[in-house]
């Protein structure tokens, strides 16, 4: 269980989040979008739940533990991930590269990434894993990355590099997946076909994913259940038909009365 | 003849601490302290006016510019040229130094003087801008290391050249035209001896330089325009300023400030060839205690190295050379992003 | 060209010595006069034993070597060089005078390269035993000696150092290849010590302050001169400040003193540093609140002290040691070598008086060439390595500057010179007046010449022991 | 997997070890060097008056295996340190002391120790590095390397300025005798003991250049790649950052150690100008950068022209209007400029293909007219660059019209 408890934030004078507390099951494979007019609060809420930022007030524990007590690779190990609004892929590496080292940590198995890892690693090279191989073929497979996996990263056009970022996310075998904004920047044909590759893995790996997304057809589509931000607060939390009776929230997310 | 150099390290360490009371005692006599705080001031003074140019460039362009202290190492020969020439004994073209103290010529004499360094420093200037828009320019948009590996080459050219032309004998100006200065009553006034009123111009030009410099930055419109290209180059852009003037421009200043810092030590000192080393060592510590990036930062670290280094010349002489140092590595470790940093925020 | 080029082997470095002069005295330029004098002082310059001169009843022995190849290490870049000009100027002239009376025992030339040791000196030493050098020279820095000290033993070639102060070089060391010729420290400290004994009294000495350079030489001198005036003096050390080399900025040591008001006060500062220092303590009235100020080296920076200075310091404020040699000794007029020496130094290309650095340059090759010649006496061939390094132990030489003798120890000793520093406006250059000479046993721990077992004491034992 | 032949895509490769397969360009450039290195004695002898010696290469050679070291944060981890000599100077002092102090003889047990001592010297400093990436990493490991110099210099134990030698000062034994020992032979005497410790090192060299090859290729090297790329995402893909970092920042002080160790083997005296100050540490990094820092040989390359080349460069000599000026300092910038503007790649990297020198090569044997348009167009980037540089200076003294 994944557990916000009266988060508060501010930036200066700024209060980005103001008491907001929401949970989220284990590996429920549920799928919860974040939605909110600029400035809500929403990547803030996401970074706060990462542990990126500490709260001013109030907690976030992940299985009954506090993260801000954990490491960045503790929180993974225990399989909280999260992706960047920014996309955020091993520019100078090939995709087959990004999903290897995104699958460095399954080596947990193999002795951690601790001292003896470092030490291990010295001493093996880094496509020696015939397991890890196939797995990065899977992923390549399922995010549909087949036909580029030996390109560097920083040529692919950016769909595929949003996709990569993503598949490194699950590479990590998450129980939590906490996506901010997947599809922005996106073209408007590859933003469908993103987003439901990612609801097509999620459902398949049973993980529970927090997406943070504008687009509200999407999230009507594909949301079991939505958070509604607005001014740092919780303005409504429900499934996604939420989007059509609360007319309020409509104003506030198009801009529009009707 | 073969000591444990353990042994000899802590008997070392043993006479270090009973020195240190010993000098602290001596540093708190009233005038050593007045009188090795001016004396820190005026070295402040001077390496504010070499770090304000280095964060300066660091902060607008993002440039570690390595040959800095060479540039203040220049400042220091030319003015020295143009010293000699101006107001030498015997080559004087505009006046020589007054025998005597007398506050007409005396006075003049200092305003002679202070013209010189200014024609000095001004030499200076289109070699900053050869600088950065022959070398420096092209390489803006590349990795940082490229720019650490193009200032320190222009740094070993400048160094060879100046060799070249000056030769490896330091250069001064006669003691005459620093007697003249010295020949007038400023610190001896307030009952204070053991200042030389070379002290006090040092001190009093460095001090106008320096407020020019805030009140440049903060009043005038090319120097808003600076500060505007230092937080936004694109919003800057879209305003239609030129970045690339104003690049040129603070890259510029900067030779000005370092060639007049150089220009102004001369007139109590004598240029030489390790000058510009020690002083980019020395405003590398400066520029990361104030902060990087920050002008507030430069002066504050400055004063602060410099009257730090004056006192522990009294206190411990052995470790002059290292306070600096140990500073600078305990602001890092305390507070990273200096005393007035703004540059950790950035992305 | 003249018509000494078309000169014969045949003829005796005596005739051709004698040829010479008579051309000189047949003109009037500079240039000729100069030679005359140079000619006349090399003959005493090599005339350490006088039968060494050989070939003089034209009956010389044939060496079957016509010339040998020289290295010089010296500071030619950067600050120090300062004294490495004056060193290298000297070591060119003991050639030139050994080369015009017709070469090392009348028949074998010598040649000289200089290279600076400045950057990886060691390399460039290797690079001249690489390149089969006879015989090497220098270096000035003490850190440099140190290091070159260990290769000189290696490579089995000897060098004469021109300086390289530390006291502690030889010391416990048995050296074979590794000679010095001039500045021991223990010496250049002492002569100070008792030249401010002489002028100030030890009753008038309760404390003494220190300016030194902030690195190993400094602080060697530092240490010796403190161990010195207590055990001479009964004073007290009230302030020791070791600037940076090259800092230019004396300002809170000045300060310091002002306020300790230190009867005597010692800086080893040479070269920029020592004038700088001079002109900075003057603007800030340094000279008023002490009885004298005393540096060993300040007049290796003679080009460089400020005239105001000297004139507007009371006489006898600043005193200058000279180490072992200075010009004005023997006084003009009264050695030929000597006023031929000072003649021709000063038309030289940027000197304007040679300095002890000049001697130690000039003194370093006649050493050898010196010592190469008793060799040749003895064994009427050109002695090897081993044979050099072994005739140089003991050796004793004159040169313009006076008699030298370089001990079992290998290090040389000669009388050490300090005095008042006064400007001289005729030469345009400050001098040393009131010379006080202190003979080689007064200021060192080792008898001149006297075989003693070696090092039995070390320098800074001896100095603990007065 | 066994050292062999293979052919690849129609391109032989040869197969050193496994992972490790080189073109055939590649092996002979290998190849060649090693036997230019180890036949240095002999080069340098027949090179007679040529400025080719043997130890400024040597120190080439150390000096660049340090700065194989440093490529490791540089080139993988992204992290630009300033202070390298820290490391180079730990080692060098570690063995000078345990000669000169405790009598240590043996140059294996001293290499030994000068790895032990850079270490801890590495963690130490490394542990207070890990939070800085950037300018400020930069700042710090100079000042911690500046510290360190300014401490050991004013340390009359460690012979202040002056340095120590390496030896052992024992009384009643001869100077040759105090020097360190190799597998009990004695390293003193010019050419068979230099020529000896020169294959010793030599043999260091390669053997900590294939360990090197598989820290890079290793996941633990990925890992590096990783946090230089994007740190923030290694991060969150839970890598351990700080932890990798550090043992980066150890592992290249650890090169940087035995450099210094075999530097007062060879050298036989440490003083801290040469190992420790400031620019001896920019120097480490120069070298990386002149070779090539995105190639695991080019650090050691550079370390070596870069040496010959300051050796060579000295020589040269103009007279001024202050008299006779060595203009070593210059060459040695203008080379530096040059590898900045045409060469970014470095040595190494501009010969491999992709690189400069390699596809003009390849572009002036297909077309040897192009050569005609690269003179033209690098006068006319010079004459723009002047025009530009006019144009400002006139600009900043009278103003924009």
């Amino acid at each position: 269980m994944l557990e916000a408890d009266g988060l508060k934030k501010s930036f200066g004078n700024i209060v980005a989040t103001d008491d907001v507390s929401v949970q989220f099951g284990k590996e429920d494979g549920e799928m919860v979008f974040i939605v909110g007019p600029n400035g809500a609060g929403k990547s803030t809420l996401v970074n706060l739940l990462t542990g990126l930022l500490e709260p001013d007030e109030g907690a976030v524990t992940l299985d009954g533990q506090d993260i801000t007590t954990m490491r960045a690779d503790q929180r993974v190990h225990e399989g909280l991930v999260r992706s960047f609004q920014v996309v955020k892929v091993f520019e100078e590496m090939t995709v087959r590269e990004n999903i290897r080292t995104a699958l460095l940590i399954k080596r947990k198995k193999t002795g951690g990434l601790g001292p003896r890892a470092i030490w291990e690693g010295l001493f093996s090279l880094d496509d020696e894993h015939e397991a890890i191989e196939r797995t990065i073929d899977d992923l390549v497979e399922q995010f549909r990355l087949d036909d580029v996996e030996e390109a560097i990263a920083e040529e692919l056009p950016h769909g595929d590099r949003k996709l990569l970022d993503v598949a490194m996310s699950f590479a990590l075998d998450p129980n939590y997946l906490l996506l901010d904004e997947p599809t922005s920047g996106v073209s408007a044909q590859e933003t469908d076909y993103v987003i439901e590759t990612i609801v097509e893995v999620s459902e398949s790996q049973n993980v529970t994913t927090v997406t943070i997304e504008h687009d509200m057809d999407l999230v009507k589509n594909h949301a079991d259940r939505v958070i509604a931000l607005h001014q740092g607060s919780v303005h409504g939390e429900g499934p996604p038909t939420m989007l059509e009776t609360d007319q309020e929230l409509r104003r506030l997310l198009l801009g529009v009365e009707e | 003849m073969v000591t444990s150099s353990i042994a000899l390290l802590e008997a070392n360490s043993v006479l270090l601490q009973s020195g240190i009371i010993e000098g602290l005692q001596n540093l708190l006599q009233p005038d050593t302290f007045i009188v090795q705080t001016i004396n820190g001031i005026r070295f402040g003074f001077i390496l504010f006016l070499i770090a304000a140019g280095l964060t300066v460039i660091l902060g607008i362009l993002d440039v570690l510019n390595l040959a800095h202290g060479e540039l203040y190492a220049l400042g220091a020969y030319v003015a020295a040229s143009v010293g000699g020439f101006l107001v030498g004994e015997g080559t004087a073209a505009i006046m020589a130094p007054p025998s005597s103290f007398d506050p007409v010529t005396s006075f003049a004499f200092v305003g002679v003087l202070i013209l010189a360094a200014l024609i000095s420093a001004l030499i200076l200037v289109p070699i900053g801008v050869v600088m950065e828009t022959v070398f420096i320019r092209p390489i803006y948009e590349r990795d940082q290391v490229y720019q650490l590996v193009l200032t320190f080459a222009l740094l070993l050219i400048i160094a060879n050249m100046i060799e070249f032309i000056w030769g490896s004998n330091p250069q001064k100006l006669d003691l005459s035209t620093k007697t003249a200065v010295n020949d007038i009553p400023t610190f001896e006034l307030l009952g204070l001896s053991g200042v030389p009123s070379i002290v006090t111009l040092i001190m009093v030009v460095s001090l106008v330089v320096g407020v020019g410099l805030f009140y440049f930055f903060s009043k005038t419109k090319t120097g808003r325009i600076i500060r505007a290209t230092a937080i936004d180059r694109e919003m800057a852009t879209a305003l239609g300023v030129s970045p690339d003037r104003t690049f040129t421009l603070v890259f510029a200043l900067g030779a000005f400030l370092a060639g007049f810092g150089g220009a102004m030590e001369l007139v109590r000192t004598a240029a030489n060839p390790g000058m510009g080393e020690s002083a980019l060592v020395l405003s590398f510590v400066v520029i990361v205690v104030g902060g990087l990036g920050s002008l507030r930062g430069a002066v504050v670290g400055a004063l602060v190295i410099g009257v730090l280094q004056n006192w522990m010349t009294v206190v411990e002489p052995s470790l002059e050379s290292a306070a600096p140092f140990a500073v600078m590595v305990i602001v890092l470790l305390v507070k990273p992003e200096g005393l007035f940093g703004t540059w950790g925020e950035r992305t | 060209m003249t018509d000494e080029d078309t000169t014969t082997d045949e003829r005796t470095a005596a005739e051709k010595r004698s040829e010479r002069i008579s051309v000189s005295e047949g003109s009037t330029t500079r240039r000729n006069v100069l030679k005359a004098g140079a000619v006349g002082a090399a003959t005493a310059a090599l005339a350490g034993c006088s039968s060494l001169l050989g070939g003089d009843d034209g009956d010389s022995v044939n060496i079957d070597q016509d010339e040998v190849s020289a290295g010089l290490l010296t500071f030619t870049e950067g600050a120090a060089a300062i004294l490495g000009q004056q060193a290298q100027r000297g070591a060119e002239m003991a050639v030139e005078w050994i080369n015009d009376a017709g070469g090392i025992a009348g028949q074998t030339t010598m040649s000289l390269e200089t290279q600076d040791e400045g950057s990886n000196a060691v390399d460039k030493y290797n690079q001249f035993i690489d390149d089969g050098k006879d015989v090497t020279f220098g270096p000035i820095s003490s850190g440099t000696h140190e290091e070159l000290f260990q290769e000189i033993e290696t490579n089995q070639v000897v060098n004469v150092g021109t300086d390289g102060t530390v006291t502690t070089l030889y010391e416990g060391e048995d050296p074979t290849y590794s000679f010095r010729f001039q500045n021991y420290d223990v010496m250049e400290v002492m002569a100070s010590v008792f030249e401010i004994l002489e002028r100030v009294g030890a009753d008038n000495i309760d404390t003494v302050a220190g300016v030194n350079p902030g690195y190993s030489f400094g602080q060697d001198e530092m240490g010796i001169f403190e161990t010195a005036i207590d055990r001479l003096a009964d004073a007290e050390t009230v302030y020791s400040g070791f600037p940076d080399l090259g800092s230019g900025d004396y300002a809170s040591h000045i300060s310091s003193i002002n306020s300790e008001e230190p009867d005597v006060v010692f800086s080893s500062l040479w070269g920029g540093d020592a004038s700088t220092f001079l002109d900075q303590a003057f603007q800030r009235d340094m000279f008023d609140n002490v009885q004298a100020v005393a540096g060993p080296v300040f007049y290796g920076s003679a080009d460089a002290i400020s005239e105001d200075v000297v004139k507007g310091v009371e006489r006898g404020k600043i005193l200058s040691g000279s180490r072992n040699y200075y010009w004005g000794i023997p006084e003009p007029g009264r050695s030929p070598d000597s006023d031929a020496l000072y003649d021709a130094a000063t038309g030289q290309d940027g000197i304007t008086v040679p300095t002890a650095h000049y001697m130690s340059g000039f003194g370093a090759v006649t050493a050898w060439a010196t010592a190469v010649e008793a060799a040749i006496d003895i064994l009427g061939e050109f002695p090897d390595q081993e044979q050099i390094a072994a005739t140089l132990e003991g050796h004793g030489f004159y040169t313009p500057g006076g008699y030298y003798t370089m001990n079992v120890d290998h290090q040389c000793r000669g009388n050490g010179y300090a005095g008042v520093l006064q400007w001289d406006d005729n030469i345009g250059a400050p001098v040393i007046e009131d010379v006080n000479i202190f003979s080689a046993t007064q200021i060192s721990p080792s008898p001149t010449g006297a075989l003693t077992s070696q090092n039995e004491q070390t320098g800074e034992g001896w100095v603990d022991s007065l | 997997m066994t050292p062999g032949i293979s052919r690849e895509d129609g391109q032989l490769k040869i197969r050193i070890m496994k992972g490790m397969e080189l073109t055939v360009r590649e092996t002979l450039g290998l190849v060649a060097g090693l036997v230019i290195l180890f036949n240095l004695p002999t080069i340098t002898t027949l090179a007679g008056d040529l400025p080719i010696r043997q130890r400024p290469i040597y120190r080439g050679i150390v000096f660049g295996l340090a700065a194989v070291g440093l490529n490791l944060l540089l080139r993988h981890s992204e992290l630009v340190s300033f202070g390298h000599a820290a490391f180079f100077g730990t080692g060098a002092y570690t063995v000078a002391v345990l000669v000169s102090d405790y009598q240590v003889k043996s140059a294996t047990v001293l290499l030994v120790a000068a790895i032990v001592a850079a270490t801890l010297m590495a963690a130490l400093i490394g542990y207070f590095t890990l939070p800085h990436t950037g300018l400020y990493f930069a700042l710090i490991t100079l000042a911690f390397g500046q510290l360190l110099f300014s401490i050991v210099k004013g340390q009359r134990a460690l012979g202040g300025t002056d340095g120590i030698s390496v030896r052992t000062g024992e009384a009643g034994v001869t100077i040759l005798e105090q020097f360190p020992t190799l597998f009990g032979i004695q390293l003193t005497g010019q050419e068979v003991p230099n020529t000896i410790l020169l294959w010793f090192t030599l043999v260091v060299v390669i053997i900590s250049m294939l360990v090197m090859y598989r820290i890079v290729k290793s996941p633990f090297g990925r890992a590096l790649d990783a946090i230089g790329q994007e740190r923030t995402r290694a991060r969150f893909l839970g890598l351990p950052v700080k932890r990798y970092v550090w043992a980066a920042f150890i592992i290249s002080g650890i090169y940087g150690g035995i450099g210094g160790g075999l530097f007062a083997l060879y050298f036989r005296s440490v003083a801290p100008g040469e190992t420790l100050q400031v620019f001896v540490s920019g120097d480490i990094l120069y070298m990386a950068i002149l070779g090539g820092f995105g190639t695991l040989t080019g650090p050691l390359i550079g370390g070596i022209v870069l040496e010959t080349l300051a050796n060579i460069a000295n020589e040269v000599v103009f007279t001024g209007p202050a008299g006779e000026t060595q203009m070593g300092r210059f060459i040695t910038g203008a080379v530096l400029l040059l590898i900045v503007f045409v060469f970014p790649k470095g040595i190494v990297g501009s010969l491999k293909p992709g690189g400069r020198v390699f596809e003009g090569a390849k572009t002036l044997k297909n077309d040897p007219t192009v050569a005609g348009p690269w003179f033209r167009q690098f006068g006319q980037v010079t004459v723009e660059a002047a025009k530009r540089s006019v144009k400002n200076v006139r600009y900043l003294l009278f103003g924009v019209k």
